[in-house]
């Protein structure tokens, strides 16, 4: 099992090193980020030594391996806009996308997983509704809805907060929500927002598996010998989904990160996607490709985490893994 | 002998889009205590319908239209969901085919059993397990108190059986229901567990109905039986007086169909045809197509054709195809950075010669390396060692042997499953001429076309079948096609890996004849693989005997048959149930 | 006539299932309408939405013909620049669509060779191909995007930038998507490759491109049509979002996405109709191809019936 | 690590109190702007957020009231010394929100921190030849020539603490890294920075210690940037916010209709024109003209001025809450020409008689770039104008693109004609000659914005002359004469002056400036 931990720890040196090449290469068509370091009364030649300095008028290649060679050394520059650090501005907007991409992954799968069951067993009138409402659910643009349930429940109900994210706690370096009640309100609709679309994928999928695990063998044996229909869904069938619903789970993940951009955006979250559409703004290469490095970083290791998850699932991964 | 399950007059009616199919019509039989009650028939005969029907677990929208089903006495027709749901596994248990997939994954084996023993009686876990465990040594599973919380992959096929029995008996049942209990095991396994079930009839006094497409296992074990065809009771008695001396025809023909592993057959008999043929089919054909023209065509420029009678006999000349020490490994890739295994051995060390119009018959149990053979042959593996020589000439391994290299044409394959050997997505006419214009063996497309037709004429099928795809046909039909299409290619050499183990007996019957009429007919030199003894007693002239990848025994077939030299040889022919009298 | 029409779906499975499900059939129907009068804009329109001189500010921000400052030229209103909002849609549907359509021929083409390819030869062209895959999956869209649209602004002439928008959008978009149809190929070539049919290919020696495009690719086709629908949906709503983050279809083509971006801005203003009518055709277009694409699913999953 | 998760518990406990019980105090003021300050030194970025945003911390020697007129801050005085020379005296008394003493020697600091090679503001000292300390409360600025326009030029020019900037280790702004001063202040003015949370957050409180009376009763004040503008519009009518700045036009009717809620409209400083390509010898984007630059002929400038109808335009893409313009300049800037008010009429049929002339009846096509996240709607600005150039034959081909690329588009002359608004820095009409109309010229530093290469002799004769001339009124004809130059050489189509369009709960007081710096200082909470 180590083995196979270091030979994906491996591979992931490769797809980082990748990831931070297309970012790098990124950087020279999103604009000039100098014109907009700058105000407009300064003069070219100041906007010319200010490029000299940064290193901008070096080789593309020079500029890679400098890169890549501060970033093996954790040396994450400076913000172009803020001047700021890059490690402590994604270090403070980090806990945000967690905390939101936690909380609609918790919506779509507390939701979406028992839907899924339900709408596998059963058929008739709810179990059809629920497919309907999941469908309208990922026929929306995410910022359609975002905006529509500001408009709902922000400005015409006045329940919850339009923006932001409410009263946070500090736990050391990390701002968490959860421990304040406008902490927890301000998470409900972009949670919600960024939820529904992961809901849907999640309740179709499970469902699609159920039907699957349900017409095997072992789901015939173990009715036939009249085990209880609770255990025999949750124990023994929903049991046997796991594996390909973790997949895409993990896969999801990846999406959820994706999509923060539009939500955080719609929602003024302050969390990386924001700083990322601002950087992008800004031409902030440095925060760019910090950030894109860290969403690789974040795949690898949620694709390991889902593979390590494969050997909790699986006895047949895990017995054959500790053999090796 | 009490009267546990009575079924009278069960009709299961399955509504389709063509109409309400009749799954059973009117069927009726009755199992007691202590005896097992054979059900057997072809594919569509109702057996497992019948099985589904007592336990309550018809698959939609299949429902009981008709009659009783009695069980201690009780009706189960009608009874309600939950009742039902109390009933299985407590009165009335069941053992599937497939051991591979009957048992959960993802749970250990002392798991799946306290749960459903638990299910049904107030015991506590301590209990369960401890009955679990005696049910386990009862079926003959060895180091049961460790082994018991292993997962079902841990163990081998025949194990998993045997688990799958005690699961079937944790509740101690009354009646169980076995649905083909040992199609999926080897024989010398098969023998093991029908010795299990029998002991355990006996022993708790249990009703049985074991359901099976295997006459031979009928035979074997069971007190009575009924023979079931398209849904209805054909015959029913006792095991003795329906196959001693069958009353109808169609038990008749269903007997002499079955293999015989006592003596050799030169054709089978009185076969039954169920293959339906629409009435147009007969009337459409290719202009100047006949089965002559392709047995022509086949014959002209074969050297076979001109030289086999020329020559005194077999053994005098020149193998067609040579083997030595051949050895084939698996697994040992050195992709992996970090775990460069051995791999296993498929092969090893085998060498064996097929001479020209001779049909060499590999026997052996999976796992023997029997279609990895045939494989390293057609150049889909790579052997690891040995070399093979094919008339006269190298022929090189694997990826070695060129995309063009003449063997390609002269070594034709036809494969176990007619299901996946033919692509779905193309037309009969497609499949069989594709050979024809990648050998580039004849001028024109109204010759390949007419090629086609005669060829299918020739393996018995209506000239019409090329332009309908392989899904509208049967397996048996489907079995011809493909034969067809190895055919075209004029091979000097065919390779039948398992043509028949996935097709009736009466279908298997049918192309074991087209396969020896062809072989006779063009002095094809033929490996014939097979799990099967009585097929390949049929079909070979010479037998190889395999076992984990190692050659055990050669034998001319009669000698091999009646005194085996080796013990494993000895076993597999104990073994195997069959028809003697 | 309709006899044949009857007889063809006995004997055609998917037909069959078609007609016996009236969730599909209606469905299928609004598909074809909004497919059809976006194909058809051109003559179905009022007016062309791009011809900016016919444009007039002074008709901008009218309400729909039916209330009180309704127009009856422009009977679902006009947008901010005086189009007609029906001719914009029709013409933003067309557009969407023209996206979406050849994005994801571009992603299947590329995400089904890859996947095939993957799939047949296995080994370390498969795995060097989904670590690709792996990397593709981490750039969010909108990255890709930026990343098209710049290498496209360096390697072509200026002034060519917003035709070539509709292209950068395609490759964006069919990029972001060609690793769902790569790793469901793959997936099942694997399952493919192994049964008889190819290696009956195989033994007489076949170019392995041609067992692929010719004998396995017909077999696969089910899981791909599946994706193909899903993801045109994907790549419709992909093209709205990237239009919301700002890196759509130039300003005087607006796309369905476009509109819609647009729209918002209207929200509080009380021009609801600017929102609401694209939203509306966006969605009634993207929950039939998603109906479609889950009848689909159904239909040719043999496992599921 | 104990000692802080139980310290932030109680912070969070607080937090749970203070929100459960709904205690809001009515004088904490929250408001909301589409940018974050990148910035909270003074000298480091010379924009428009920043400037704003600090005019509420830092203060500098002069201040602009709410007329925008100079008045005086931290220098009492000034007087002009000699013709080339400006002496300011010091207002006694001043501290730093850290409490340490204003003197001299803290502008004379700020000054060369201001003017050193990392500073983004040290264009405005360009004049400025040696500062003198005369003593405490007394400092002198030697200009190279007369400048009778510098004190209105550093309106912006914000001290710092030398101490302070020092032993922080922020004696320079920093370009690369960010250093002391990037996130703390320490300034003089009417509010101190309490906490920063970059791109999230910024709290004010008012300074005890401010030698003005604070108009103002907010006790505390929240800044939020908000970047999209309909979340904007949602937390300001969910009462989430008491301030936001802008919003979009089109909200403007509905929302003076609503409740509870006030429009503040003025008139920005920025002149929202468009730009030809003066001197390009073919178009770049033609689809039917090739080696020709019609835009070389002042009629076919012309006949574009005519074609555009300001009046629609404003009317509906902007509202009606725009002014005509008729010069760079808006009408409430410093050396306006009131004499060259008048914009030429919206003709089409003179504007397609106008290409006749110039022989271009059948009309051409041409690019207009544009960007869509400047100006408000900028965009839709340049998609309506386009429908008009189409009438009269002028088939404009509209890129619009984000800022970041638009710059180096211009830069790099990829434009045959182009959008650009123009807000004086000094609030004067100087200031756009200098930038726009002077033929571009990199070692005067002139012209740097005139992307066009517009050039007149006579303007660049001009030019020095305004910047010395001491009388207004010699100085003003010749703004006009310069003004009327570039109206009839049509070396720009001003269009409209930008609106200011902010928006509160109507229990908010303020003041709007046309420089669109929010001043805390004048907010009243009642």
């Amino acid at each position: 099992m180590l083995a196979f931990v270091l030979r994906r720890l491996a591979q992931s040196i490769f797809v980082m090193l990748a990831v931070s090449l297309i970012a790098f290469s990124l950087f020279r068509f999103v604009g000039d980020p100098i014109a907009q370091m700058v105000g407009q009364e300064t003069s070219i030649e100041d906007q010319e030594n200010i490029r000299e300095r940064l290193g901008l008028n070096d080789p593309l290649t020079t500029q890679y391996v400098r890169f890549v060679s501060n970033l093996s050394q954790a040396e994450f520059g400076y913000s172009y806009r803020t001047r700021q650090p890059v490690s402590e501005m994604i270090l403070s907007r980090l806990p945000a996308t967690l905390e939101l991409g936690a909380i609609s992954l918790v919506i779509s799968l507390i939701v979406g997983i028992p839907a899924g069951i339900y709408t596998a067993l059963k058929r008739g009138f709810l179990s059809n509704a629920l497919l309907v409402a999941t469908l309208v659910g990922i026929s929306i643009p995410t910022f359609v809805i975002g905006i529509f349930l500001i408009y709902l429940f922000g400005v015409s109900l006045g329940w919850l907060p339009t923006f932001g994210r409410g009263q946070t706690v500090a736990l050391g370096w990390w701002q968490t929500n959860f421990l304040t009640v406008s902490g927890w309100k301000a998470l409900i609709l972009p949670g919600v927002t960024l939820g529904v679309y992961q809901l849907t994928l999640t309740m179709r999928l499970v469902r699609a598996e159920m039907q699957e695990v349900l017409k095997t063998d072992y789901i015939k044996f173990a009715t036939a010998r009249g085990i209880n229909y609770r255990s025999l869904y949750l124990n023994h069938a929903f049991r046997n989904t796991l594996v390909p619903v973790v997949t895409i789970i993990g896969l999801q993940l990846g999406g959820i990160i994706a999509f923060s951009i539009v939500t955080e955006s719609v929602f003024q979250w302050p969390g990386m996607g924001l700083l990322f559409l601002e950087s992008i703004r800004y031409v902030d290469i440095p925060v760019m490709s910090v950030y894109l490095v860290l969403i690789a970083l974040m795949f690898v290791v949620i694709n390991l985490v889902v593979d390590l998850l494969y050997f909790a699932i699986d006895p047949r991964v895990r017995l054959r893994g500790s053999h090796d | 002998m009490t009267q546990l399950l009575a079924i009278s007059n069960l009709s299961v009616k399955f509504p389709t889009r063509f109409g309400v199919f009749d799954a059973l019509e009117g069927v009726s039989l009755d199992v007691n205590a202590g005896e097992i009650h054979g059900l057997v028939g072809e594919s569509g005969a109702g057996k497992s319908t019948v099985g589904s029907a007592v336990m309550g677990l018809l698959q939609s929208p299949g429902y009981v239209a008709s009659g009783e089903i009695r069980f201690t006495g009780r009706n189960l027709v009608g009874l309600d969901s939950d009742d039902y749901h109390r009933l299985r596994g407590d009165r009335i248990s069941m053992i599937f085919q497939d051991p591979q997939t009957s048992l959960n994954p993802l749970l250990t084996i002392a798991t799946q059993m306290i749960e459903t023993i638990r299910q049904h009686r107030k015991v506590d876990v301590h209990t369960a397990r401890q009955q679990a465990i005696n049910l386990l040594k009862e079926t003959g599973l060895n180091d049961v108190d460790t082994r018991i919380d292993d997962y079902p992959h841990q163990f081998s096929g025949g194990m998993r059986q045997r688990v799958v029995i005690a699961l079937a008996l944790c509740t101690e049942p009354d009646l169980i229901i076995a649905d083909e209990p040992t199609t999926a095991l080897d024989v010398s396994v098969q023998k093991q567990i029908l010795d299990l079930i029998r002991t355990l009839c006996t022993a708790r006094n249990i009703g049985i109905i074991l359901i099976t497409h295997d006459i031979g296992v009928i035979n074997e074990i069971t007190d009575r039986v009924t023979v079931l065809r398209a849904g209805r009771v054909v015959e029913s008695g006792t095991t003795e007086a329906v196959l001693g001396s069958p009353a109808e025809p169609y038990t008749k023909a269903l007997m002499a169909a079955v293999p015989r592993l006592d003596k050799r057959l030169e054709r089978f008999k009185n076969i039954i045809d169920d293959e339906p043929t629409e009435l147009d089919d007969t009337h459409w054909k290719v202009e100047g197509a006949s089965a002559g023209y392709a047995t022509d065509w086949l014959l002209t420029n074969n050297e076979r054709a001109h030289t086999s009678d020329a020559l005194p006999s077999v053994s005098e000349r020149p193998a067609i195809l040579s083997i030595q020490d051949l050895e084939v490994t698996f697994g040992a890739s050195g992709l992996g950075w970090f775990n460069r295994s051995h791999g296993v051995k498929a092969l090893s060390g085998v060498s064996l010669q097929v001479m020209p119009g001779e049909v060499l018959g590999i026997v052996g149990e999976s796992g023997s390396g029997k279609s990895t053979l045939a494989k390293a042959i057609v150049g889909l593996v790579n052997p690891s060692a040995g070399r093979m020589t094919f008339r006269d000439s190298e022929l090189p391994p694997g990826r070695q042997r060129t995309r063009a290299h003449p063997s390609r044409r002269e070594i034709q394959m036809v494969f176990q499953d007619p299901y996946s050997s033919l692509n779905n997505r193309k037309t009969v006419e497609h499949i069989i001429s594709e050979p024809i214009q990648f050998y580039g063996l004849t001028d024109n497309e109204s010759q390949t076309r007419k090629l086609v037709a005669s060829v299918l004429e020739l393996v018995g099928m209506p000239q019409r079948a090329m332009v309908k795809y392989p899904h509208q046909f049967s397996g048996g039909q489907r079995q011809r096609v493909a034969v067809a299409r190895a055919l075209v290619a004029r091979p000097e050499f065919l390779i039948c890996d398992e043509p028949t183990s996935a097709l009736d007996v009466s279908i298997q019957a049918q192309i074991l004849n087209l396969l020896k009429d062809l072989q006779q007919t063009f002095g094809l030199s033929i490996l014939f693989i097979s799990h099967n003894l009585a097929v390949i007693r049929q079909m070979a002239d010479r037998v190889v005997v395999l076992q984990n990848g190692q050659l055990v025994e050669t034998a001319g077939t009669e000698s091999f048959f009646n005194s085996p030299q080796e013990s494993y040889s000895q076993l597999l022919l104990r073994e195997t149930p069959s028809l003697t009298f | 006539m309709i006899n044949a029409w009857l007889r063809w779906s006995r004997e055609n499975e998917l037909a069959y299932l078609f007609f016996r499900n009236p969730v599909a059939i209606v469905a299928a129907i609004i598909a074809i309408l909004c497919i059809g009068g976006a194909v058809l804009s051109p003559w179905l329109a009022a007016t062309d939405p791009y011809d900016i001189a016919s444009l007039d500010i002074m008709d901008s921000l009218i309400p729909p013909a039916w209330s009180e400052s309704g127009d009856a030229r422009f009977f679902i209103g006009t947008d901010d620049q005086g189009r007609d909002l029906l001719s914009a849609i029709l013409y933003g549907t067309r557009l969407s669509l023209l996206v979406g359509f050849l994005a994801i021929t571009f992603a299947s083409v590329l995400g089904v060779t890859v996947g095939l390819m993957a799939g047949y030869f296995g080994g370390r062209f498969d795995a060097i191909m989904m670590r690709i895959a792996d990397i593709q999956l981490s750039l969010p869209a909108i990255l890709t995007a930026l990343l098209v649209d710049g290498i496209a602004k360096g390697l072509l002439p200026r002034g060519q930038h917003d035709n070539l928008m509709i292209v950068v959008l395609t490759v964006a978009i069919g990029l972001s998507l060609w690793v769902n149809f790569a790793r469901t190929v793959r997936a099942t070539t694997f399952v493919e490759r192994n049964k008889e049919y190819v290696q009956s290919c195989e033994i007489m020696g076949m170019h392995p491109f041609r067992i692929m495009f010719t004998h396995i690719l017909p077999n696969i086709m089910g899981p791909i049509l599946v994706i193909l629908t899903v993801d045109l949906a994907v790549a419709v709503l992909l093209e709205a979002t990237l239009s919301f983050l700002g890196v759509g279809v130039p300003a005087n083509q607006p796309s369905l996405g476009t509109l819609i971006r647009i729209g918002t801005e209207y929200m509080f203003s009380g021009e609801w109709w600017i929102v609401i009518f694209p939203s509306a055709m966006l969605i009634l277009m993207i929950i039939s191809i998603n109906v479609l694409g889950d009848f689909l699913r159904d239909a040719l999953n043999p496992r599921m019936r | 690590m104990t000692v802080i998760f139980r310290r932030s518990l109680s912070v969070g406990f607080a937090a749970l109190w203070l929100t459960a019980s709904g205690v809001t105090q009515a004088e904490t003021f929250k408001w909301a702007g589409t940018t974050d300050p990148q910035t909270m030194d003074p000298h480091a970025t010379n924009s428009a957020p920043v400037l704003g945003f600090l005019n509420n911390v830092y203060e500098g020697l002069v201040r602009r009231n709410k007329e925008m007129k100079i008045e005086p801050a931290l220098a009492e005085s000034w007087e002009q010394i000699g013709s080339d020379g400006w002496r300011f005296n010091l207002r006694e008394g001043v501290t730093f929100h850290d409490g340490s003493a204003f003197t001299a020697d803290d502008v004379l600091f700020s000054y060369e921190r201001a003017s050193s090679e990392d500073s983004d503001v040290r264009s405005w000292f360009a004049p400025v030849d040696s500062v003198a300390v005369v003593d405490d409360y007394t400092i002198d600025f030697l200009t190279k020539a007369p400048n009778p326009l510098f004190p209105d030029s550093i309106a912006n020019f914000m001290i710092m603490d030398r101490d302070w900037t020092t032993s922080n280790e922020a004696a320079r702004p920093s370009r690369e890294a960010e250093n002391f001063a990037t996130r703390n202040t320490n300034g003089t003015g009417a509010f101190t920075v309490t906490s920063r949370d970059p791109g999230v957050k910024t709290t004010l409180q008012p300074f005890d210690g401010w030698w003005d009376t604070l108009e103002s009763n907010i006790t505390e004040a929240v800044f939020t940037p908000i970047g999209e503008s309909a979340t904007g519009m949602a937390a300001l009518l969910s009462g989430e916010i008491d301030f936001i700045s802008p919003i979009p036009l089109q909200d403007v009717p509905r929302m003076k209709e609503r409740d509870g809620f006030t429009v503040h409209e003025g008139v920005e400083a920025r002149v929202l024109m468009f730009g030809f390509a003066h001197q390009a010898d073919s178009l770049k984007f033609s689809d039917d003209l090739t080696g020709e630059n019609p835009f070389k002929d002042v009629r076919v400038r012309q006949a574009a001025y005519q074609a555009i109808n300001v009046d629609a335009l404003i009317d509906k893409v902007m509202r009606g809450s725009a002014q005509p313009a008729s010069q760079l300049v808006s009408s409430a800037m410093k050396g306006y020409s009131e004499a060259k008010s008048e914009r030429l009429a919206y003709d089409p049929d003179a504007a397609m008689q106008l290409m006749k002339d110039a022989g271009y009846e059948d009309g051409f096509s041409f690019g207009l770039q544009c960007p869509n996240d400047r100006y408000i709607n900028d965009e839709a600005i340049c998609k309506a104008a386009a429908s008009m150039f189409a009438k009269v034959g002028l088939n404009a081909k509209l890129t619009a693109m984000p800022v970041r690329n638009y710059w180096p588009e211009l830069r790099e002359d990829n434009f045959d004609m182009y959008l650009l608004g123009w807000s004086p820095g000094t609030f004067d009409a100087e200031h756009p000659i200098r930038f726009l109309a002077h033929t571009p010229n990199s070692e005067k530093k002139l012209g740097s914005w005139n992307f066009g290469d517009y050039s007149n002799a006579r303007v660049d004769e001009l030019l020095p002359m305004i910047q010395t001339e001491l009388d207004e009124d010699t100085r003003q004809a010749m703004i006009d004469e310069t003004t009327e130059l570039l109206q009839q050489e049509i070396a720009y189509i001003p269009m409209y002056v930008q609106p200011l369009i902010w928006a509160s709960k109507d229990t908010i007081e303020l003041t709007q400036r046309t420089d669109n710096f929010f001043i805390l200082r004048w907010v009243t909470v009642n």
